[in-house]
């Protein structure tokens, strides 16, 4: 009995302590030592059925070892990814059954807040919560979190176990294992390519899911036209002044990005000498690896109050009205020169990317006809890169209108047309982040028209890229 | 047993060669690419209103050699080039002749086809274009069609003048990238192995169109065909290791040789 | 062309070109000097970036600290009630002790107070109460003072004048105040004091005049031509009833009081313990090993650190796989059919879809559908995978592509597998390129910002994460959040933050290319 | 037959061909004369065939120097190859040919004090036929024609009965009279020359036979060897 | 006037070809490339040990035909074939073929060198490792030193096994891929045009090679050089416009062929 | 000379010049056999020569047959391909010296009644000096030897002139004793062979000297040629 007892608490404890350990680190011994496990058996059979046939197996005795790994990791692999979806569910729904009335009839949200707080403590470890039942609660939780992983590990094992047998079963000295393999292999890496199509999948369904929801309290027509904007009271939500704002930054950033960049990659891969090009090139580069909030950082501490300053003094100027232009600390401007700041590195590379690709038989053959450098480059080089650089500065402007942290950091928050680029706008990006990061219940309009915003500006990105995208191809097919 | 038809390395600069007058003159050249050298001391003649052809096997400098008779070799970082190339008496690498100037005069075609990617009409008309060569439309097309004739491809191509240049088989390609260069009326064209990218037929009828061109130009070609140097050339120069080995006419190289070298190579004998 | 070719026409040929050679030419310089302005300027831009950054950062990575001799007793006696409390009191004691009399107004009491902030004791009263538990003694009292004293201190707060002379003549009037006579050394800072006054009376909106003796510190009232009106603000003079001539030093602050967050009084506190050596300059520790703070003489980067890291793990253990996976099933195993050409579609526009984007999906999708945990390195690292996946399929497909066609041929040819060709000779091949690729498109998660705003990584987080379920913060986030702080210590500190950011970048990209350049050597 | 893309090439072969026709004429010519000296004991004529061998002899140095190079650099191939080298060797004999002509050239000189005018009535009828002959291998030859070829190959047969006839008729002669023994045996030779100038056109035509179609004529072929009989049996003059 | 020497398209398999067995016998070939039809209706016997080369002008099909022996189109997408090829009697494209196992009996050699980006060792010896045809490491060393050694290679690397196979020369490269493709002791060895990137020296090197290992294969060659198909080959095939031609001895295509398209295009007179 | 890279061209080229030897020995053979059985009126050996042609014909259509594929199949160049061409030509010239051989043997079997054996001696001596410049000129081949080739080139004066008094003594024969006119018909023509075997000998050493030199052998190089005085004058026998 007493033996029993302790029996019963080592499991017990087994089990507690199992629900304490990581999911991750349980999950990676199970699948290294099943695979192992798998890999080994498999191989010393292959040889053995070999040794026995006296001939080589129709595939080689690693593939036979490859296929058991797959036949035992894959149902592991499956049912620990189950496990993990319906482990919450099934812990939260013994606990709640648990719990005194108090707690398990408290209206979904708050018991949802309260498990959470479980859930963390359980995580972090039970020792610093305060409240005894609550303690209690966790432990319990801990426990039966630990059933069900048991439950759940020892189903996995299982089936690991099955898929080992399965393969052994299987092999033979003539078995097409090698098929199988292949087969197997490539359905796995179909499904990891299949992974971007449900990533944009998962983009349009949110995006339009929301921005549903948004359109049946607020009018498509007054959120496309409508000329104020005024989110934060769920007031008006005319989204004009944030078009208008992302276009005059945008307009700005590529006003000094594109001549600058094309330019510069003309110099770097025609003229530059292959030192010089060793040295600027990675600089280029690491302005291109620089983050975006680092440039938002910038244009705050040195942009904005340059640009600040200079307008002032234009309207310091004589015969200029002193209010002429707005030098507001935050400025369209600054954010837009920033941003192309931040862009010339991109449209540099991608046009120097071009031209390197142009094939160096349009060189010589230039050069032999006694062009100078830049007519070759004009009239040869540019009229067969021009896709391509048409391609990279539509990935600009899309890059440009898709920036977020220099505007939400330089722009400024207000929403109003106006041409003074010196004045504070605001820009759809920044506003979806303004929307999100406030402390607003998720289903207000408020919050629901930031995917509003998010789908407008998914659709226009989309718009260019697809149009550099189609570009690129004809020039593909110019080429082959 | 040199006679009179072969060059001997260091020779003085002769008035002809082989009863034609001499075009280029080369003494004593050398070219090195960075620590590399290619060239040892190279010193040739080559006659007008003929084709030379220059024989050797891989890495031999038969194609560095002929880069700098255009200058080419500029283009490539770290070539250096020493030595005396005369055309017309003038030597090339002096300060004075610009490239360009020098690059107008001397057409070149390359082994790969690499006609640009414009039009056909576009792709001839292109060099006289920047020299400013022709005054008006008709002047240009005049000399396009002109160029077109004389490269053998008028007949297939005037209906098409417009279509990208692309769209031509290879050989029609290289015969295209020959009007081209000889749009702008050089006085040399080089060609670096022409028809390596071709087959059989379109390597004879480049081969004829070269015969044909040789009563106007000047005309050097480096093959690594053998067969082809003897099938074009009228007088032909055996590279071998950066150096000149021999020079003669094709002929006389390619049934009795004076050097052993030439000999073994040619027979197939090398190494 | 045949026309030229005679002798007389070639000349007018050559003259022909020539004639033109010389606009041509001159066209041509025009062209590179463009080219040459335009990478001029790119540089110069990334110069001044750099430039301004590192010489904001410059002054965060030092910082000014008290140390006192503090009474261990403060701390070995108490024990359990309040010891903070008491280990506060103490330490203001000292510093009070180490001052001249400051008097007991209100508002040198506050001066005093704000100069060390209370919290900056409590973390030392922590700290000293652990050295003392695990050693068994009290570490030296050190804490750091506020940052505006901080900023004062290493002269980026105002500008500064200072005049020492022993020839200063003291003449007492009533009630402390006093005269002094300015030796001519001095003369030219009473002067640009008086230009800036109106009849040479300072006050608050004028800048200050501070005369410090070893007796105590004076402040201006009102400035002549070189007499200076002084009464005392820290100690004085204790009944001296006649003229004396003492030496001292003429302190000019050139920010008036009002429009700068420290006062005179702190500023003479300041230089005073400064000049008893218990204002010290030592290295800003607390900020690599502190946690977000509302205090920036307090903040520190710990958490944000290792919450990227936990973002990153994330991140690079599902983006990097996947992507490759996919990459090598798009490029060695997919038929060119619709479906991959759907794929392919489909990458290729999520690699330019803005990251604010994902940032939507992770709301949408991760927070409100999955019901993952708001703020956590698991959402972060989720959506930024999500973000890097079609880049590292994008580099990983080019770098596959560099593999010629040639190997896959000859593997094939030779009865290889399609998992043969791949597994032997391709991926050996490609794997710099992918390898360098990844880390790029990871190095650039590193840095994202915006999509982890959403997901609620924006969050306030004192702990140091510790799990990819906790709350945690990331780096380039804390760089937002702090680029937003009103007082102006927090711009050294942003900027410092991103030197650390960029010294990361830094260091990961030099790790591409030295792991590219180890692989392709083998 | 079309024309090569590289027409210098056609342009080579076309002027060898024409070359070795200019060559059998020469031959063929002086064939003829030789044999028309010998007749009326021409000397003036005699001697410009012996001169005229010369042209024979130089032009088939240059016809065997141009075909080396041909060979040398255009790497001739197939019917190219087959043509180049029939060339070789008929400008070779030819070039016999001439030597031939020339031979009996120079005996005519020696014949002109021989009285029996009516004994050279045989060369006369030999040279005919023998130039006929040459004269109808080099028109298939222009004509690339192995039909016409074959036709003279056969015709050979006729001039070797002519010249056995004519080996009795002066052997006869010179019985009845031991004086002409030393003209007659110059006759004898120069007939014997005739004759083989004769086996020379007939392996002419084996050439543009084998030239054009790639063939040999063989024994088989002559129809006339197995109709008649051999005109000689072993022992009868060679 | 075919003899018997010569196949014409259509009939039925001969035992023999020359004088040797058959090896490949391929009846009513058809390839299409999408809807581009490459090969019309070829019905050809390849003999065993000896060599078979493939001629014809660019786009003939000779490559495309090729590529059918080991299956090598099916790595093309949308490549379809149809016909009977039967090596030693089996269907190639019946579907118990496993494709691999093809491969691993019809060696094959690219137009351009390219060995693996591995040591000349591991280059030679991946091929019995992935078939698993040595055990041990003595086998596996043994059988890349046999491959060394016929593929002539052996004596300029032995001392360099372990060195990376790119600092071979092209000619010495191109030996290693023969080196490599028949250490896994195929059959039949198929060269697609496997000296058109070389010089002379090294062709003729490659040459040689191919002479001496006819002995124990059945070698098939694809080459666009005609000189290269007369010296190298016993049998040579011409195709023309996806048809073949003419089959016959490399002699008497070269002398006396019977088709006049054969004879137009070996004498250069095509179109 | 080195070895080619493609060592079967080297062979193949060996085996030529090795069935070229062969069929020198086999023509140098026949020669001498036909005078021995001219001399000892051997038919059988006669016979023997007569058949062995067929071997020596059958053996130059094989040389032909695979020059012209070595031709089409290797394109020989520089002194591969005059190697080659002299081969062909000398194969020609060897199968003319069996046929010539062939016609001694022929005439040998109809002199059987000849009672004049001392007449023969001619044929002996002439038959020793051929076959002597044959294998003189078969050495100079086998060693590539132009000097040698050269010796015997120069060496056929002396064949013309045994040829020359041996003809001027079987006239003498003939004026004497009319009855043996048929006969010594014959022996003139077996004489004329052997000086044109001798010819033969020296066209092949001019082929070597070419072959290996490149160069042509031309009249200037016979040096005896202005030493001695013509041995005949125009008239005399040809």
């Amino acid at each position: 009995m007493d033996k029993e007892q302790t029996g019963v608490e080592w499991i017990s404890g087994v089990i507690q302590s199992l629900g304490e350990m990581p999911f991750g680190w349980l999950s990676f011994v199970l699948l290294s030592g099943m695979g192992i496990a798998a890999f080994t058996t498999a191989r010393i059979r292959a040889f053995e059925l070999s040794a026995a046939a006296k001939r080589p197996l129709r595939a080689h005795p690693n593939t036979h070892a490859v296929f058991a790994l797959l036949a035992c990791l894959l149902p592991i692999v499956a049912a620990l990814l189950v496990l993990s979806f319906v482990d919450g569910p099934i812990e939260r729904r013994a606990l709640v059954a648990e719990l005194p009335a108090r707690l398990s009839e408290l209206p979904m949200v708050d018991l949802d807040r309260y498990l959470d707080g479980l859930d963390r403590a359980s995580v972090s470890g039970p020792g610093q919560q305060v409240d005894v039942f609550d303690r209690a609660a966790t432990d319990r939780l801990l426990e039966l979190r630990g059933e069900v992983r048991a439950f759940g590990y020892l189903f996995a094992l299982l089936a690991g176990a099955a898929g080992i047998f399965f393969a052994l079963r299987i092999q033979t000295v003539d078995a097409p294992v090698r098929r199988y393999v292949e087969r197997g292999v490539e359905i796995i890496l179909q499904a990891s390519a299949g992974l971007a199509v449900l990533v944009t999948l998962g983009i349009l369904a949110s995006l339009l899911v929301e921005s549903f929801r948004f359109f049946s309290t607020v009018s498509p027509i007054s959120f496309l036209f409508g000329l104020e904007w005024n989110a934060q009271s769920g007031r008006s939500f005319g989204a004009v002044p944030l078009f208008f704002g992302t276009l005059v930054v945008a307009v700005v950033a590529m006003c000094l990005a594109i001549p600058v960049g094309l330019f510069s990659a003309i110099y770097l891969s025609e003229y530059a000498r292959p030192s010089t090009r060793r040295l600027i090139k990675p600089a280029l580069e690491v302005l291109a690896g620089i983050p975006t909030v680092v440039y938002g950082f910038f244009a705050i501490v040195f942009m904005a109050p340059l640009v600040q300053w200079a307008a002032t003094a234009i309207n310091a100027l004589p015969f200029i009205p002193d209010n002429f232009l707005a030098a507001q600390p935050s400025s369209a401007l600054a954010a837009g020169l920033v941003l192309g700041i931040m862009t010339i590195p991109y449209i540099s590379s991608l046009v120097d990317d071009v031209l390197t690709a142009v094939p160096q038989e349009y060189r010589q053959a230039g050069y032999a006809l006694g062009s100078t450098q830049s007519e070759l480059i004009r009239n040869i080089l540019f009229p067969v890169a021009l896709p391509g650089i048409s391609a990279a500065i539509l990935l600009a402007v899309s890059r440009a209108v898709g920036e977020t942290m220099i505007v939400v950091m330089a722009a400024g928050q207000r929403p109003h047309i106006t041409a003074d680029v010196t004045s504070d706008m605001t820009t759809v990006t920044a506003q979806i982040v303004s929307l999100l990061t406030a402390d607003t219940a998720f289903d207000s309009a408020t919050t629901l028209s930031a995917f509003a915003l998010g789908a407008a500006l998914f659709a226009t990105t989309l718009f260019f890229n697809q149009a550099a995208l189609s570009v690129v191809r004809r020039m593909d097919l110019r080429h082959v | 047993m040199p006679d009179d038809t072969s060059t001997a390395p260091g020779t003085e600069p002769a008035a002809t060669v082989s009863g034609r007058s001499v075009k280029i003159s080369c003494r004593n050249v050398n070219v090195t690419y960075g620590t590399k050298r290619a060239i040892y001391d190279v010193s040739l003649d080559i006659p007008d209103r003929s084709v030379t052809a220059l024989i050797g096997p891989s890495g031999c400098g038969k194609s560095s050699f002929m880069r700098c008779l255009n200058r080419m070799n500029d283009t490539i970082a770290g070539a250096r080039v020493t030595g005396e190339i005369l055309m017309n008496g003038i030597d090339v690498n002096s300060t004075g002749i610009d490239p360009v100037l020098l690059r107008a005069s001397v057409g070149m075609v390359f082994q790969k086809p690499n006609p640009f990617a414009k039009s056909i009409f576009e792709n001839v008309a292109y060099g006289p274009r920047i020299h400013a060569l022709a005054e008006g439309k008709d002047a240009l097309e005049a000399i396009v069609q002109k160029s077109l004739r004389r490269s053998g491809l008028w007949d297939e191509v005037k209906d098409r003048l417009e279509a990208p240049a692309a769209s031509l088989s290879g050989g029609q390609q290289q015969r295209l990238c020959i009007a081209r260069a000889i749009a702008i009326s050089p006085e040399v064209i080089l060609m670096d192995e022409p028809c390596s990218s071709l087959d059989p037929i379109a390597t004879a009828r480049i081969e004829e169109l070269i015969d044909e061109l040789r009563a106007r130009y000047c005309i050097v070609i480096v093959t690594h065909s053998m067969q082809q140097a003897a099938r074009v050339s009228q007088q032909t120069a055996f590279f071998h290791l950066g150096r000149l080995i021999e020079m003669s006419d094709t002929g006389r190289i390619f049934t009795n040789p004076v050097e052993t070298q030439t000999q073994d190579y040619i027979t197939g004998r090398f190494g | 062309m045949s026309e030229y070719r005679d002798a007389d026409q070639e000349t007018a040929w050559r003259s022909d070109i020539s004639a033109g050679l010389a606009r041509r030419r001159a066209r041509e310089n025009r062209f590179r000097l463009a080219g040459r302005s335009a990478v001029v300027f790119a540089t110069l831009m990334l110069a001044a970036l750099l430039a301004s950054l590192f010489l904001l950062a410059s002054s965060a990575f030092v910082r000014h600290e008290l140390t006192l001799e503090t009474r261990l007793s403060a701390l070995a006696t108490t024990d359990g009630s309040s010891p903070i409390a008491d280990f506060t009191a103490a330490v203001r004691g000292d510093i009070t002790d180490a001052l001249p009399d400051i008097g007991d107004s209100l508002d040198a009491a506050r001066d005093l107070s704000l100069m060390v902030p209370r919290l900056a004791i409590v973390a030392e009263a922590e700290r000293q109460a652990a050295v003392l538990k695990t050693r068994g003694r009290a570490a030296p009292v050190t804490i750091p003072i506020s940052d505006d004293i901080d900023l004062y201190l290493k002269g980026r707060s105002s500008a500064e004048f200072v005049r020492e002379a022993n020839a200063f003549v003291l003449t007492p009037s009533f009630a402390g105040a006093a005269t002094l006579r300015v030796p001519p050394s001095g003369a030219g800072l009473l002067d640009r004091a008086r230009a800036e006054t109106e009849d040479g009376v300072l006050t608050s909106e004028t800048p200050s005049l501070l005369f410090e003796t070893d007796q105590g510190v004076w402040k201006g009232t009102a400035v002549s031509e070189n007499n200076l009106m002084i009464e005392p603000l820290l100690g004085g003079l204790v009944g001296a009833p006649d003229t004396l001539v003492v030496s001292g030093r003429l302190r000019l602050l050139w920010t008036p009081e009002t429009e700068r967050v420290f006062s005179d009084r702190q500023a003479a506190m300041a230089r005073w313990l400064q000049e008893d050596g218990l204002i010290r300059q030592g290295l800003n520790l607390r900020f690599f090993t502190g946690t977000d703070s509302t205090y920036p003489e307090l903040a520190g980067i710990l958490a944000a650190l290792v919450g990227s890291l936990l973002t990153m793990v994330v991140t690079a253990s599902l983006a990097v796989p996947i992507g490759i996976m996919a990459a090598v099933y798009l490029e060695e195993f997919a038929r060119d059919g619709r479906l991959t050409r759907f794929i392919e579609l489909n990458i290729n526009n999520l690699a330019a879809v803005p990251s604010i984007i994902f940032g939507l999906l992770g709301v949408a999708v991760l927070l409100n559908l999955a019901d993952l945990p708001r703020s956590a390195p698991l959402v972060g690292g989720l959506v930024l995978a999500l973000l890097t996946l079609p880049t590292i399929i994008i580099s990983a497909r080019a770098a596959l592509r560099t593999v010629p066609m040639d190997h896959r041929n000859a593997a094939l040819a030779i009865g290889a597998t399609r998992v043969q060709v791949v597994a032997d000779h391709v991926l050996p091949l490609a794997m710099p390129g992918i390898l360098t690729g990844s880390i790029i498109g990871l190095a650039r998660a590193l840095g994202e910002t915006a999509p982890l705003l959403l997901i609620g990584m924006v969050a306030f987080v004192v702990e140091v994460p510790s799990g990819i379920r906790d709350e945690a913060t990331t780096l380039p986030v804390l760089i937002f959040n702090w680029s937003k702080g009103a007082e102006r210590a927090w711009e050294p500190l942003t900027a410092a933050a991103v030197v650390v950011l960029l010294a990361l970048l830094l260091a990961i990209n030099a790790f591409a290319v030295y792991l590219r350049n180890r692989l392709e050597q083998r | 037959m079309t024309e090569h893309i590289v027409s210098a090439y056609t342009d080579e072969l076309e002027a060898l061909s024409a070359d070795i026709l200019r060559m059998g004429g020469l031959a063929e010519a002086m064939t003829g004369d030789a044999c028309e000296a010998t007749v009326k004991s021409d000397d003036t004529l005699a001697t410009m065939v012996v001169a005229r061998d010369a042209d024979v002899d130089a032009l088939e140095a240059d016809i065997e120097r141009r075909i080396i190079e041909i060979i040398a650099r255009r790497q001739p191939l197939a019917r190219d190859l087959r043509e180049v080298l029939s060339a070789l060797k008929i400008a070779n004999e030819l070039e016999r040919v001439g030597d031939l002509a020339k031979n009996i050239a120079k005996r005519a000189g020696v014949l002109e004090g021989f009285a029996r005018r009516d004994v050279l009535k045989g060369i006369d009828r030999m040279g005919r036929a023998v130039t006929a002959q040459l004269s109808g291998v080099l028109d298939a030859f222009r004509n690339r024609d192995p039909a016409r070829a074959t036709k003279f190959w056969i015709s050979d047969e006729d001039v070797d009965q002519l010249y056995n006839s004519y080996f009795r008729e002066v052997l006869t002669y010179m019985i009845e009279d031991p004086r002409t023994i030393g003209d007659c045996a110059h006759i004898l030779f120069m007939a014997k020359n005739l004759e083989r100038i004769g086996d020379h056109a007939t392996n002419i035509a084996e050439m543009i036979y084998f030239s054009v179609t790639g063939d040999y004529l063989s024994a088989d072929d002559r129809p006339k060897a197995d109709e008649l009989p051999s005109p000689m049996d072993e022992g009868t003059p060679l």
